[in-house]
């Protein structure tokens, strides 16, 4: 039974490696909706972005994983900032169902203009730390464990943003009540602005870092990723950066579990069972004291 | 907060004073496009008939979404979910058991309606975003169904040769092969949706779907079960959709559980938002000029989708009520303008 | 800022029309074909592919002196891998462009859906990438006597696969983890088909994975634990060197060998994880590494055509088909597509795999290549082509 | 006197730990206008949310014409109860103009079950058409006429403040709980509500429970005072005995 227990550790192990990927999205993508309540149904196409970015400086202006890192996000971010400027701050107040079109539009258009501009086929990633290392009897390349240490991290630094800086605060504040900032002073088109360009850019590292093991970029690898986020940021209770943490750790194990013991097929679907056991039994997220809106 | 009303549309009797003239006017102007549409076999060669057998294939569930989202204010993706469940209904019974394609209609609606039920249920316990969510997650999880569920569905496999339409008994059976007879069978089924979701929304239910999208609390004090009429407009909704469902798979010859992906609820979701949302003619003017959009931009196909994508950015921006109030607003000039001539004479 | 997007939309929609225009205006004494592919969403890669293939053959013909005369053009239509979408295209090249033949698709489903347009229309439709063994099932003497397919069907793939891997190499514990479509789904069907001939082989655990998946450790320490000796793969080329590189992470590098079909011989696949695909079975309907002389040219030609890129099968399968159409033509010595049909019918044809002949379900009966990869380097072992034994 | 048509026993109300109601008994008799004053925060809307099923109360019950209607939906409440009540914040239904808002009002009085809604046929045709003719009527009465053909939504607040009363009146209610009617408008309106609510007092017997702040107009226009403090009946008499009562006067009223 040993033998049970140590596959279900590594099962385990698998999910929570997942898992920080998820949250990482995740966490742009619930703040974006805290301060916008606006669904992205583009936010997947950042995390294509930054890897594609990332892959295009490796593989054509051939710099090393580290500087692919940075101009990925940077190249992301550049691009999230005019959709910022000119789509999303133009959400602010407007119908939920207007921010689900425009969204739909801007992935639409950001996913076949990648196709357009470097063709559908897969490309391989190159660089990153994918040598395996020995690890409680099972190997795994050192970008996984990059990966989490750095989702921890990430995620001390933005509970430390939210709780601490002006900027924080004010998203707290918008994420609250959008009105009365805005008859307080307090620039909600900015913060909006800014609070987006801060998620899609999560987006895209978390992008630039799976990328090694997730070896291949094209076009139409934002959709998947998606779907997901929205099974994370419901459990994690809408706009809670700490409860999106856990739910994405919580979403990988499942589907670890789910794809180890069950099959891989059912995979996809987890996530949103979950997440309708959840609605039924927690309809205001597993973590959030009480529902926002 | 809650789905941000859509306080500025109007309902389907328009409190502003209307010019008296006006409902003669609309229904002129239906009577006028419902003819032009019968006679178009006439004109129109195969590929034009063939676009607008689509656009009329997706009017039902447009109908339906416009029920849920326009009149009672709840947005479901989930329509995509009950077209599917409706394609799969048809196809399963038409290869199966060979049974009419009538039959197969109403069965397609009827079995989509009620598996609304028990999804319906929990999910209509749930407030906007949330419930959002879970309409989408009936998405994901109809097509693990209809991917898994091998015995059923054939999974990938698909069910191919769906049997064309039958109308009739007997001898007098005609079987429907050519696109102008499909044409307007669809036609006849598509208008006969239209009237139904006219008569349910000028039905007293109708006036009590707008008082739950207007304000539910205030609804909910004076007597109106709320809960049970989202359940039925839920339900009514499935069934428009799963008529849609089953044009398209007596259509198409085939369903795999592609019809599962987001593509349709999205569609749908366009449709009723391009035409305008919490409005008659919205769905229907939305699922022509979605139509016309997406086949006029085949002339790049390289191009094509990331130029609806900037179309879907100008609906949201340039028109966010969609482009039915423009075309209302001509017939209305039209109406007034009428009015002037007689005076002039 | 409306008036930019609008600006904006105005520009691109005037490009596009131009681009229209351009083509129409050389249009005049060329011959077209219509070409179904998905070009836009989650699937535009394929039809890329089969765009940049056919779109070479056509070069090809025409430096040759075109069909009859005329320059052979293509005419693109997006399907999107959604019936409606892939229907609505082939409408439009039917009563539009008047287009006599039409290849496509790659998604099953859709071609599916075309047959029944093609006959109505009596347009040929040539089918190049679609292995739902139920299009041929139902052509021909099945019915559609205007479809045809140039593309082997996965039973016989599978059968000489597991045969080879059972009989040769004597692995008897499979684990079976392939793309959740109908080609993954339908090869894995026949594999169990042909398992029983073999009592001490036997499938330990079946998994799909889903055309967008990137993470296989979960499954793959599952297949781990469970002791298989052979993962049975029929999957995308993509996809292989991610699960190849997962493997090689978790060390089952020459542990466990990939037996199937998902170009694991390709210089792509296996310069992502060299030592796991050592070992590993495949049977291609073509490769790049395919030695024969025709087929270095087509890669040769293909790479220098679009900028280095490496052909994938796609591409392979549409250039030849393309190919095999304009000899059909040539053979029929007519451009009705009556006759090309009839031509196509009892045709032999000298593919870059080998002779192609059509059987009376117009599935095409085409030699598939056996291969291993030994040390880094695919070795071809045998090049068998299968009737088929159709559902009675 | 006759049963009481509402009698409220033992009622408790916490919010997260805050008691809002604590233990509150009183009845309200048939055909009275009874007030119900309190300073703010002492439970008065709180009490109105939970005989009105709004709100789920913590204990007690809450009687209607002697029946236990605890726990019953709003919407079960108001129509087999024929209980109505008005909200602090006047809301109608902004996209519907006056005779819709008044017609919705009266829809579930007149229509025997949800089924019955969904028909267009004559029948249902014949009872809009009464409902039509009665709104028009209580517009007539409310002097909103002019206004008729708005979306309530684009109403001044004294127009949707009368054509929410309107719609109390609408289903032809046994009780109605009116939520401070006459907040924010202007001294002639409060004239024409009051002259409303005494009129269907008297001439329909409906019977009023009436939150106001303004206290001498509803001392003249209540036939008994209910006073509440920090979620419990501080007195229950008439107007003149209520306005001598010091606990009051300190309580609320003030010297």
């Amino acid at each position: 039974m040993g033998n049970f227990g140590n596959f279900i550790f590594e099962q385990i192990v698998n999910g929570v490696i997942t898992g920080s990927t998820y949250a990482l999205i995740a966490a742009g993508m619930t703040m974006i909706f805290g301060v916008l309540r606006a669904i992205n149904f583009a936010h997947g196409e950042y995390y294509m972005l930054g890897t594609f970015a990332a892959w295009y400086a490796i593989s054509k202006l051939e710099v090393n994983y580290v500087v692919a890192i940075v101009l990925g996000v940077a190249a992301a971010a550049l691009i999230a900032a005019t959709i910022g400027r000119f789509v999303m701050q133009r959400l602010v107040g407007a119908p939920f169902q207007a921010g689900v079109l425009a969204t739909i539009g801007i992935s639409l258009i950001l996913q076949n203009a990648v196709i357009l501009a470097f063709g559908g086929g897969y490309k391989v990633f190159e660089g990153g730390w994918i040598e395996p290392v020995e690890f409680f009897g099972f190997g795994m390349a050192q970008q996984r464990i990059v990966l989490v240490v750095s989702a921890v991290a990430i995620f001390a630094g933005l509970e430390w943003m939210v709780r601490k800086t002006r900027m924080g605060k004010a998203i707290r504040a918008v994420s609250q009540n959008i009105e009365c900032c805005q008859v307080n002073g307090i620039d909600v088109e900015s913060v909006v602005r800014r609070t987006f360009l801060l998620g899609t850019a999560l987006a895209a590292l978390s992008g630039v870092l799976t990328a090694p093991v997730n070896v291949s970029v094209y076009g139409g690898m934002g959709e998947s990723i998606t779907l997901k986020t929205f099974a994370v940021i419901v459990m994690g209770g809408m706009g809670n950066v700490r409860g999106t943490l856990l739910a994405g750790i919580l979403l990988g194990v499942v589907e670890a579990l789910v794809s180890g013991l069950i099959g891989l097929q059912y995979r996809d679907s987890v996530g949103f069972i979950a997440l309708l056991l959840m609605l039924m039994l927690r309809p205001h997220g597993l973590f959030s004291q009480k529902a926002r809106f | 907060m809650a789905l941000t009303p859509i306080t500025t549309i109007t309902t389907l009797d328009t409190p502003h004073a209307p010019s008296a003239r006006l409902p003669a006017v609309r229904w002129g102007t239906a009577g006028t496009a419902l003819l032009a549409l019968a006679l178009a076999p006439l004109v129109l060669d195969g590929y034009y008939l063939h676009a607008l057998i689509i656009a009329m294939i997706f009017l039902p569930p447009a109908h339906g979404l416009n029920l849920i989202l326009g009149y009672t204010g709840m947005l479901s993706l989930a329509q995509g979910v009950f077209f599917g469940i409706g394609a799969y209904a048809s196809a399963l019974l038409s290869t199966h058991f060979g049974t009419p394609f009538v039959l197969n209609l109403v069965a397609a609606s009827l079995i989509a309606a009620l598996i609304a039920l028990p999804l319906g249920i929990p999910a209509l316990r749930l407030r906007t975003t949330s419930f959002v969510m879970c309409t989408l997650g009936f998405v994901v999880i109809a097509q693990m169904v209809a991917k898994n569920w091998v015995d059923l569905t054939r999974g990938d496999m698909g069910l191919s040769g769906v049997a064309r339409p039958k109308i009739g008994f007997g001898d007098t059976t005609l079987a429907i092969t050519q696109i102008p007879q499909y044409f307007y069978l669809i036609l006849v089924v598509a208008v006969l949706a239209t009237l139904a979701f006219i008569a349910l929304i000028r039905s007293p239910a109708g006036r009590c779907m707008v008082a739950i999208r207007d304000n539910e609390t205030l609804a909910e004090s004076l007597g109106i079960p709320t809960w049970t009429y989202k359940l039925i407009v839920f339900m009514l909704s499935a069934a428009f959709a799963g008529l849609g469902g089953s044009l398209y798979a007596h259509y198409e010859t085939v369903v795999s559980p592609l019809v599962f992906q987001m593509y349709y609820s999205n569609t749908i979701l366009i449709i009723v938002l391009g035409g305008g949302v919490g409005r008659v003619p919205g769905a229907i003017i939305g699922s022509f000029l979605f139509v016309a959009v997406t086949e006029a931009l085949r002339v790049t196909p390289e191009l094509r989708m990331i130029l609806y994508g900037f179309v879907l950015l100008l609906l949201v921006f340039v028109f966010p009520q969609g482009v039915a109030p423009l075309i209302e607003r001509a017939t209305e000039k039209l109406s007034r303008l009428g009015v002037k001539q007689e005076k002039s004479l | 800022m409306k008036q930019q997007s609008i600006r904006r939309i105005a520009s691109l929609t005037l490009w596009g029309a131009a681009t229209l225009a351009a083509t129409a205006a050389q249009a005049q004494d060329a011959f077209k074909i219509g070409l179904v592919s998905p070009l836009s969403g989650a699937n535009a890669r394929y039809g890329a592919f089969a765009n940049k293939g056919a779109n070479l053959a056509a070069k090809e013909i025409n430096a040759a002196g075109g069909v009859m005369g005329k320059k052979l053009e293509f005419v693109s239509g997006d399907s999107q891998c959604v019936p409606a979408e892939g229907v609505s295209a082939t409408k439009r090249m039917i009563t539009f462009d008047k287009l006599p033949i039409i290849i496509g698709d790659i998604c099953s489903s859709v071609t599916l859906a075309m047959q029944p347009l093609a006959e109505e229309a009596s347009v040929l439709l040539v089918n190049a990438a679609s292995s739902n063994p139920a299009i041929t099932y139902k052509a021909g003497v099945g019915g559609f006597k205007w479809t045809f397919r140039n593309y082997p069907t996965d039973e016989g793939r599978a059968a000489i696969v597991l045969e080879h891997a059972v009989k040769n190499r004597g692995l008897k514990n499979f684990a079976v983890l392939s793309v959740d479509s109908d080609y993954g789904r339908g090869a894995i069907n026949f594999t169990k088909k042909y398992l029983p001939r073999y009592p001490d082989a036997k499938i330990l655990s079946e998994d799909y994975y889903k055309e967008s998946e990137t993470d296989f450790r979960p499954v793959l320490s599952k297949i781990k634990n469970s002791g298989a000796q052979a993962i049975v793969m029929y999957g995308q080329a993509d996809t292989t060197p991610i699960v190849a590189r997962q493997m090689l992470e978790m060390g089952l590098a020459g542990k466990i060998v990939l037996v199937g079909n998902a170009e694991f011989n390709t210089a792509k696949t296996i310069a992502a994880a060299p030592s796991v695909l050592n070992g590993s079975i495949e049977a291609a309907a073509w490769l790049p590494e395919w030695t024969s002389a025709r087929s270095q040219k087509f890669v040769a030609d293909y790479k220098a055509a679009y900028s280095g890129e490496m052909p994938n099968n796609h591409a392979y399968t549409h250039w030849e088909t393309t190919h095999l159409v304009a000899a059909a033509i040539k053979a029929a010595n007519s451009l009705k597509a009556e006759d090309v049909r009839n031509a196509l019918a009892k045709i032999k044809y000298d593919s870059a795999m080998g002779p192609v002949t059509f059987d009376d379900h117009n599935q095409a009966v085409l030699p598939m290549v056996l291969l291993e990869v030994a040390d880094g380097h695919p070795v071809i072992k045998s090049a068998i082509a299968v009737k088929i034994d159709y559902p009675k | 006197m006759s049963e009481p048509i509402l009698s409220v026993r033992g009622l408790r109300k916490n919010y997260g730990g805050v008691p809002a109601l604590q233990g509150v008994d009183f009845d309200v008799a048939r055909g009275e206008v009874c007030g119900l004053i309190g300073p703010n925060g002492s439970g008065k809307s709180t009490l109105f949310d939970c005989c009105t099923g709004l709100q789920k109360s913590d204990a007690g019950s809450v009687l209607l014409k002697g029946i236990d209607i605890t726990g019953w939906p709003m919407n079960r409440i108001a129509r087999e109860g024929r209980l109505l009540r008005s909200f602090q914040k006047t809301v109608v239904f902004p996209t519907m103009n006056s005779e819709q808002n008044l017609v919705l009002a009266g829809q579930m009085a007149s229509f025997p079950g949800v089924a019955s809604t969904f028909s267009i046929g004559p029948k249902s045709r014949a009872r809009i058409k009464a409902l039509r003719e009665r709104a028009q009527e209580l517009i007539e009465v409310s002097g909103l006429s002019r206004v008729a053909h708005l979306p309530a939504g684009n109403m001044s607040g004294g127009q949707q403040k009368l054509l929410q009363f309107a719609t109390m009146l609408m289903p032809e209610p046994e009780l109605v709980l009116l939520d401070e009617p006459l907040a924010g408008i202007n001294p002639i309106l409060i004239e024409k509500v009051i002259q409303c609510i005494e009129s269907a007092n008297r001439n329909h017997g409906i019977t009023f429970l009436v939150i106001e702040h303004n206290t001498d107009v509803l001392m003249n226009l209540s036939h008994r005072v209910i006073v509440l403090h920090q979620g419990q009946k501080l007195a229950d008499d008439t107007p003149e005995a209520i306005v001598r009562n010091p606990q009051v006067v300190e309580a609320y009223l003030g010297g």
